[in-house]
């Protein structure tokens, strides 16, 4: 057996501070890389680590006008929500579900996070954070196609899956590809993150700083690297397999969506949405011709 | 093998940027000017790719120091000391 | 924030952090390691950066904090 | 490489086959594909309400999302107004909160039956029951753009309330039975499949899905972020269970 039988919080736990230093280290590499193509120095690579502990130690005000239970409540969701899929993926090896459920509840959460505040700009943010589902609902088909070629969605059946028949990589590439932008859509600076766009000061995020961005932050790196891991099992499992590997593949990848992010400019919310319906449909279309 | 095992090559590498930058920015107090190649990066860069191969996570903690600098300082001695690193991993 | 404040965040702290502790050191069953993990990491690591905000706010070289560095963290 | 088997225990797998197989007359099933293993069951006559490690991550997020959402007050909305020198600051009343809350917690309820029901009826029921507490949420709101969204809103919900429970109808007429774990283990066939695209059909207009997002992006544009943030929810919820019933019905 791959794992030992008992899990116990120890083992968990250091699993999840990795990802969390792994995941930190990703996203500074991906400003840095996206820094240099735009032919600026750049931050250290460490920093948006020293962001999220710099946010800890930050004064924390919470606005008069937010409807308060919640508006503390949904930030620690959307930490849990990942922690939650951290230990299903990763981990467990369980049901990819499960981790659809996660980014759903991760939808909700930025939703809940924009409305709670009371502020206009937050607000605005929820709202795409709505439109935006209805964009990434359609690739979440991606569960669907898979279980059409494999019969399983457990990811360890997944994984035994293409060690046995080969990567899903080479036999549903645009399936692939939807899952990508899906990937891509999460990235910071993408050009699908209408959600956290600039034009509405930082969308849902604006009125939260201090302790509890901090434990935003900390959620939106494990949300990468459980994103970054779902993609490279779900269609490189059969390749790649050792821990190392799957952390040079992640850095790869990293690197790729920095070029994108850097080279494209952010989409209006409407083209946002039709291009990633575009990229669903050509997912379909690949199951329908195979 | 589990992906914990490589928490102390992540610790290590983290604090060793992060003491880079500090102490860079002791070296460097100055507005950036285009430099070239400085002495001390440069063996402290040859010293972790050395290290990499009998203790990775030491060997990071040193190339960590050179690729943490300060923003445009160290990147010639940080390729310099990963592609040494490679040599050796290549040979040895 | 008053001090009444931060004495209750220092006990929430506490409180937040002990089936943390006792997963730890007690061989739980995996359900409840995870539901200890989910639900208490993240109350945890937010009442712990409640009371590291506070002491932060407290020390005495607030002024030397305040300094501008090139790090800027 | 190591092998890296399923992390199950196949004593137990076995034992818990052989229970379900008294009760399902089963051997494989997929929901075990797609859910994971079955973690207990509660055989009532004819509805098998089944637990999953996927429907226990799905009740504990709604429960939790419901309790908080309860108990959270609605959020203050600075308003200006030209030629005013003042900034109101407008919340939800007090009475029409009441009523919205009492929605938000029906629609929590709801959810729960959508995510551990083992009975395809009983699904589209909830579904339909979820939207209908949706609209009870942004029914007492005095706002004319949220109302006239509510109301098309509502004109699309009875009308997938047809192919939702049409769809339930051609599946039991083909296969005679409604209950999932027995669904699971059926071979598809050309008129499970409309039965499924009927559902799936259904279940997008219940929950103001992709092609249906319009009328739901203009709803939440009404005050009281804890009662809107119920609705996103549910058809978020709605979705993934979809799927996942969907995918055992083929």
């Amino acid at each position: 057996m791959y794992y030992p039988v008992n899990f116990n919080l120890i083992y968990i736990l250091l699993e999840i501070i990795t990802a969390f230093i792994f995941g930190g280290l990703l996203l500074g590499l991906h400003r840095k890389v996206m820094a240099r193509i735009q032919g600026r120095p750049g931050p250290p690579i460490v920093q948006h680590l020293l962001h999220t502990f710099k946010f800890y130690i930050k004064e924390l005000s919470i606005p008069n006008t937010s409807s308060m239970p919640l508006y503390v409540a949904i930030v620690l969701a959307m930490d849990a929500v990942w922690i939650l899929a951290l230990i299903v993926g990763p981990i467990l090896g369980g049901s990819f579900l499960i981790i659809i459920m996660c980014y759903a509840v991760h939808k909700v959460a930025e939703h809940g996070i924009g409305l709670a505040s009371g502020s206009p700009y937050t607000k605005l943010g929820s709202t795409r954070a709505v439109l935006s589902a209805t964009a990434e609902m359609p690739l979440i088909a991606v569960p669907a196609l898979v279980f059409f070629k494999t019969d399983t969605l457990l990811l360890d059946g997944i994984i035994n899956y293409q060690i046995v028949n080969g990567s899903l990589f080479t036999q549903l590439p645009l399936v692939a590809l939807a899952m990508f932008v899906l990937v891509l859509s999460k990235t910071p600076y993408s050009p699908f993150g209408i959600v956290w766009g600039k034009d509405i000061v930082s969308g849902y995020k604006t009125e939260h700083f201090g302790v509890i961005r901090g434990v935003m932050m900390m959620g939106e790196i494990l949300a990468f690297f459980a994103l970054l891991w779902c993609f490279i099992t779900i269609f490189f499992g059969g390749i790649i397999t050792a821990p190392l590997a799957y952390m040079v593949a992640m850095t790869g990848i990293t690197v790729i969506l920095a070029f994108i992010c850097a080279l494209t400019p952010m989409v209006a919310p409407y083209h946002a949405v039709m291009i990633q319906w575009i990229f669903a449909i050509l997912a379909v279309v690949n199951v329908l011709l195979i | 093998m589990a992906y914990f095992d490589y928490l102390p090559h992540l610790v290590l590498f983290t604090i060793g940027t992060l003491i880079g930058l500090e102490i860079s920015y002791k070296w460097h107090s100055e507005p950036f000017v285009k430099k070239k190649i400085e002495p001390v990066p440069l063996i402290l860069a040859l010293i972790g790719g050395g290290l990499m191969i009998f203790y990775a996570p030491l060997g990071l903690l040193f190339i960590g120091f050179v690729i943490g600098m300060r923003p445009g300082y160290g990147i010639y001695e940080s390729v310099i000391g990963i592609l040494f690193a490679l040599i050796l991993w290549v040979t040895l | 924030m008053g001090k009444e404040n931060e004495i209750k965040n220092k006990i929430l702290a506490i409180v937040t952090s002990i089936p943390l502790l006792l997963g730890i050191f007690l061989n739980l069953p995996l359900a409840v390691t995870i539901a200890i993990l989910v639900v208490f990491v993240p109350i945890s690591t937010y009442y712990v950066g409640l009371v590291l905000m506070a002491r932060a706010k407290n020390k005495e070289d607030e002024e030397k904090r305040k300094k501008i560095t090139f790090t800027g963290y | 490489m190591e092998e890296r088997n399923l992390t199950i225990d196949l004593d137990l797998f076995d034992n818990i086959y052989r229970n379900l197989s008294v009760i399902w007359c089963i051997k494989m099933n997929d929901i075990v594909d797609i859910n994971g293993l079955i973690i207990g069951h509660f055989p009532f006559v004819d509805i098998v309400p089944y637990i999953t490690p996927f429907s226990l991550a799905l009740v504990a997020t709604i429960v939790t999302f419901t309790v908080f959402l309860a108990i959270s007050n609605p959020e203050y909305r600075s308003i200006t107004r030209f030629k005013e020198d003042v900034v109101r600051k407008e919340t939800v009343e007090k009475k029409e909160a009441r009523f919205r809350r009492f929605m938000t917690i029906l629609c929590g309820v709801a959810l729960i039956g959508v995510v551990t029901t083992g009975d395809i009826f009983n699904f589209a029921l909830f579904v339909s029951l979820t939207g209908i507490s949706n609209i009870g949420i942004f029914a007492g709101i005095k706002d004319t753009h949220v109302l006239d969204a509510a109301f098309q809103y509502g004109l699309v919900l009875m009308i997938c309330s047809l192919p939702l429970f049409g769809g339930v109808a051609l599946i039991l007429a083909n296969t005679g039975t409604l209950s999932l774990g027995v669904l699971g283990n059926l071979p598809s066939n050309q008129i499970i499949n409309v039965g499924r695209t009927l559902l799936l059909i259904g279940a997008v207009g219940e929950g103001a899905l992709a092609p249906f997002f319009a009328t739901k992006v203009e709803m939440i544009r009404a005050k009281g972020a804890p009662f809107i943030n119920m609705m996103h929810l549910s058809s978020l919820m709605v979705f993934t269970r979809i799927i996942e019933l969907l995918l055992i019905l083929g």
